[in-house]
């Protein structure tokens, strides 16, 4: 099944490239650009058929590696 | 496939017609589409050098501390204490232009494969970048990118970046230079060679695996340069630099054994040229098994194959009792390692996948019969390219106006995105003085590494121009207080067909060959970038300025003992010179 | 001194590391490869800079979650000496051996320079050869060094004064919000922190390449005097 | 309206990040990963309430700045 573990900055914790996004689309004149997040998205095909057990892996696998929560959020997506 | 081999598609290959007539003459029939690759890009620009290569055999090249001119992977030097030098440059322009970062971040990784194939440890890279207006549009994000990506590559792997040059002028708007240049470390007795020898001994691919990247790269870089490009893009590469990181390591563990028998990396034109090059070096035929070749894609052609620029591989023969010791070290580091053909003693490039032969080429015709041309030229009108300052300006206004040109002002935004200090041995960095200098790991020897060109002195007069970027490179060695000892050099200009550019390549060649016998400062390696232009919407070409970069390297005994810029309080300024 | 200095795959600075820790102790440490699943006989682990498994993920992410991480826990859990510089510094704090994280640089660029640094704490095994508030010079060469950490746990350092290095300018003022005297945006302009027993020492620039008077300088001396002190005794 | 822009790269084109990832997985004890892909998505508040346009927005500002084209793929999702 595919799983896609999206990461993202906690609240609070500074985005500098979300903030240097916003500011590069606002100077190429996309006005009142709001808040800009740029976050990772980890796109894996795991081998189960099974929702629970593949985002169970998801969750896992971002508790272990892809996700570092000091500093990130995480949620899982099985499709 | 079911495509009609011709005339017609050889062209669409690069190859002109008598060209394709040769091809005919040397196979005796009809290519098939793979033979019909091979031999567009064994032919193109970027690998026969086939308009400049007359000119080239003119400059000096030997010096009794000269170990390998040009001809190998890159040139070597003795400096003394059992070590040698082995330093090339290289372009990386067009990918540079359609995708700027990793257009940058590959020509350092490509120049970094040449230095470590021949078993030295790089030490220091240098990159000279010359860029369009600062105000045209597209220019900031070409700078932004190759910058980023010179970093990029040469951070990961480790190599400091220790020095290099940046010019804007708006015959580079469209075509921007990006010529990368490597130095490294080797025992002057253990240097690898390409030349295959032994017959049946084992043809072995290690690195990253193949994919579609870059194919036709070879013939592109040599295609005039236009608004189509835009559409040839999916054909850019991708580095990874931490896998050319650990094919350093590993190519050099390896190196410590006398396992290897030829090595090469794969570079421009990839598979093919590597195993056209390393078999015809060394008289023998080889014979590759495609099925073997580990691929990152399924489906993957012949054709792709043997055309495939996928970064980070190389192509080495091995001594048959010891790939298993080999295949352990790569092993160890994580890399692909491949057991893809043999040496025979055919004489041809046989190229086999799913047991169909889908090439087979005599070699000996390949290289022997591969185009030269002595390309017309005509006298050049060297009146009216530099104007002297309209009026007298004022010494303030003109200091002014000099210090705030961006060909003059701090290089710091560069260099300060490049890892100088990697290595503990760089004893002055970028800006500190008139050439880098790198202290030789265990020794006291410090290299001095410099790289030079003015542009518009080259199109004002290509000959003196040559020859200037040749003494100033020399000149910045010797302000240091080492002893310059060779050059590498980077040839870019633009279409040889142009009698006008062809002119400016054979004169900037002369004033280079002057200058290098006079100052005892032979070539021992170099690359050369040609078709070098955009078209104007009016269809008007315009080609870069004429753009020889040099690379210089010294020697200086002791490390510590290099002057640098900086003024050491109390001391006298003193002018030295002919007025 | 019987230093180990552990070499990831991409780990480039190990070499300059083992040069500078040779300088001062006479003994050349020892090499650890990643796969190794024992540390040996050592006193000092070190894990130097570099791009540990190309930082393709976040920096050091990889490299904390490799097996021979878990040795280095149980080491430091001992109360054994783990110094980590800049992708060291990383790979620590992803690896819960010191805490806070370190995000992308300000500026968004990778940054090589020189920066200057305060000593903020003189009592550590690191830094008992400089006096508190000295300012000394050092190389910084990194993309992701932008030191950030919860306000509790920022409290917590800064109360017990945990804080290694902070950047300042060359005459040993701070300000957080200028980027020349904090280049890479850290908060509290923090370089380099301990542990609470500090013995664990993570700082971003790299005081190893300036040991030697003939390529740069020797303002990052004392940090290895310090440890050779400590450990031979 | 709140957009994302989801930036990956196109077929072909090496990932080595994903290639990375896929190894750390495993030697994490993660047993048949499948390819892994590490994508980018970035997310936009903008000005407006026309689901057409906070679309049509999201595509020039992916043209113009969020994803490379020459070797990247983007996808626009409007909330
Ligand atoms: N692209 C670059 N990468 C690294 N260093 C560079 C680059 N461009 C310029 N530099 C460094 O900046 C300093 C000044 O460059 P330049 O003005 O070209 O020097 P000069 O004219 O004295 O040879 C030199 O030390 C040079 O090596």
């Amino acid at each position: 099944m595919k799983v896609r573990v999206y990461v993202s900055l906690k609240d609070g914790v500074l985005d500098p490239q979300g903030k240097a996004v916003e500011h590069a689309l606002e100077s190429l004149g996309f006005k009142d650009v709001g808040e800009v997040r740029v976050n990772r998205v980890v796109e894996l095909e795991l081998p189960t058929n099974d929702a629970d057990q593949a985002r169970a892996q998801g969750e896992a696998m971002a508790r272990a590696l892809l996700a570092n929560e000091v500093i990130e959020n995480f949620s899982v997506e099985v499709e | 496939m079911s495509v009609t081999i011709d005339a017609k598609l050889a062209q669409s290959f690069g190859l002109t017609g008598d060209e394709y007539n040769t091809v005919l003459k040397i196979m005796g029939r009809t290519p098939s589409f793979t033979e019909l690759g091979i031999f567009s890009v064994m032919w193109s620009e970027h690998c026969s050098y086939k308009s400049s290569r007359i000119h080239l055999k003119t400059l000096p090249t030997k010096a009794p501390w000269v170990i390998h001119g040009p001809g190998e992977n890159a040139g070597v030097v003795d400096i003394g204490e059992g070590l040698a030098a082995v330093f090339k440059m290289e372009s990386h322009n067009h990918p540079s232009f359609i995708e700027p970062y990793q257009g940058a971040a590959t020509g350092v990784g490509g120049i970094l494969r040449d230095v470590f194939t021949m078993g030295a440890r790089p030490i220091a890279n240098l990159n000279a970048l010359r860029f369009g207006d600062p105000t045209h549009t597209g220019t900031r994000r070409i700078v932004d990118g190759v910058v980023r990506g010179v970093g990029g590559y040469g951070n990961c792997v480790g190599v400091p970046t220790v020095g290099g040059e940046v010019n804007f002028h708006k015959a580079y708007d469209g075509n921007p230079l990006v010529n990368a240049m490597t130095v490294g470390i080797a025992h002057k007795d253990k240097i690898f060679l390409s030349a295959a020898a032994g017959v049946g001994n084992p043809v072995v691919y290690v690195g990253s695996k193949t994919g579609r990247d870059g194919i036709h790269g070879a013939t592109m870089s040599s295609a005039e340069f236009d608004d189509e490009a835009a559409s040839k893009r999916p054909t850019v590469q991708v580095g990874d630099p931490f896998i050319e990181k650990l094919l350093i390591e590993a190519c050099l563990e390896l190196m410590a054994t006398d396992a290897i028998v030829a090595i090469q990396d794969m570079g421009a034109a990839g598979l093919t040229s590597s195993a056209v090059e390393m078999a015809g070096k060394g008289g023998v035929g080889i014979e590759l098994d495609l099925d073997a070749v580990p691929q990152r894609e399924p489906n993957m052609t012949a054709y792709e194959m043997m055309l495939s620029e996928s970064q980070e591989r190389m192509l080495m023969v091995l001594k048959p009792e010891r790939t298993e010791e080999a295949r352990a070290i790569f092993e160890k580091w994580d890399l692909d390692f491949a057991i893809i053909g043999h040496l025979t003693d055919t004489g041809h490039i046989t190229v086999k996948h799913k047991g169909a032969v889908e090439a087979n080429i005599p070699l000996d015709p390949l290289a022997e019969a591969a185009p030269l041309y002595d390309r017309p030229t005509v006298p050049l009108n060297l009146a009216g390219h530099i104007q002297p300052p309209p009026d007298p300006v004022g010494i303030e206004h003109a200091l002014l106006t000099l210090i705030g040109c961006p060909d003059l002002a701090s290089r710091a935004w560069v260099w300060n995105q490049y890892d100088a200090t990697v290595g503990g041995n760089t004893a002055r960095k970028p800006g500190a003085a008139d050439a880098a200098i790198v202290r030789v790991d265990g020794t006291r020897l410090g290299l001095a590494l410099t790289t030079d060109c003015t542009p518009r002195y080259c199109q004002a007069n290509p000959k003196s121009g040559g020859a200037q970027a040749v003494a100033e490179a020399w000149r910045n060695i010797t302000a240091t207080g080492a002893k310059p000892l060779a050059v590498t050099d980077n040839l870019n200009f633009g279409n040889p067909e142009r009698p006008e550019i062809m002119a400016q390549i054979a004169e900037a060649i002369k004033g280079m060959a002057e200058a290098c016998k006079a100052l005892d400062f032979p070539v021992v390696s170099g690359n050369v970038s040609l078709y070098n232009e955009t078209r104007s919407p009016s269809g008007l070409a315009q080609a870069i300025l004429p753009t020889p970069a040099i690379g210089g390297l010294g020697v200086i005994e002791d490390a510590s003992k290099s002057i640098g810029l900086a003024m050491p309080e109390d001391h006298d300024l003193v002018l030295i010179g002919e007025i | 001194m019987k230093a180990g200095i552990v070499v990831f795959p991409g780990t480039n600075r190990e070499r300059d590391m083992g040069h500078a820790l040779k300088l001062v102790s006479g003994h050349t440490p020892k090499m650890i490869w990643h796969r190794e699943t024992s540390l040996g006989d050592v006193d000092l682990v070190v894990l130097p800079g570099g791009f540990s498994f190309g930082d393709y993920l976040r920096s050091g992410a990889m490299a904390a979650h490799s097996p021979i991480l878990r040795e280095v826990k149980a080491f430091a859990e001992k109360g054994g000496y783990v110094l980590g510089v800049c992708n060291g510094f990383q790979t620590l704090t992803e690896a819960h051996l010191l805490p806070g994280a370190l995000l992308r640089n300000a500026g968004l660029r990778f940054l090589s320079q020189d920066c200057h640094l305060k000593v903020e704490n003189s009592s550590s095994s690191y830094t008992h050869h400089w006096k508190k508030g000295d300012v000394f010079r050092a190389p910084l060469a990194h993309g992701d060094g932008n030191y950030t950490a919860s306000p509790d746990i920022l409290k917590k350092l800064e109360e017990e004064e945990r804080v290694a290095f902070r950047y300042c300018r060359s005459d040993g003022t701070i300000s957080h919000e200028d980027r020349a005297s904090n280049p890479n945006g850290s908060l509290n302009s923090i370089a380099g922190i301990l542990s609470e027993n500090r013995r664990v020492c993570g700082l971003m620039p790299h005081p190893e390449n300036l040991v030697d008077a003939e390529i740069g300088g020797v303002d990052g001396l004392p940090l290895f005097k310090g440890l050779v002190e400590a450990l031979v005794g």
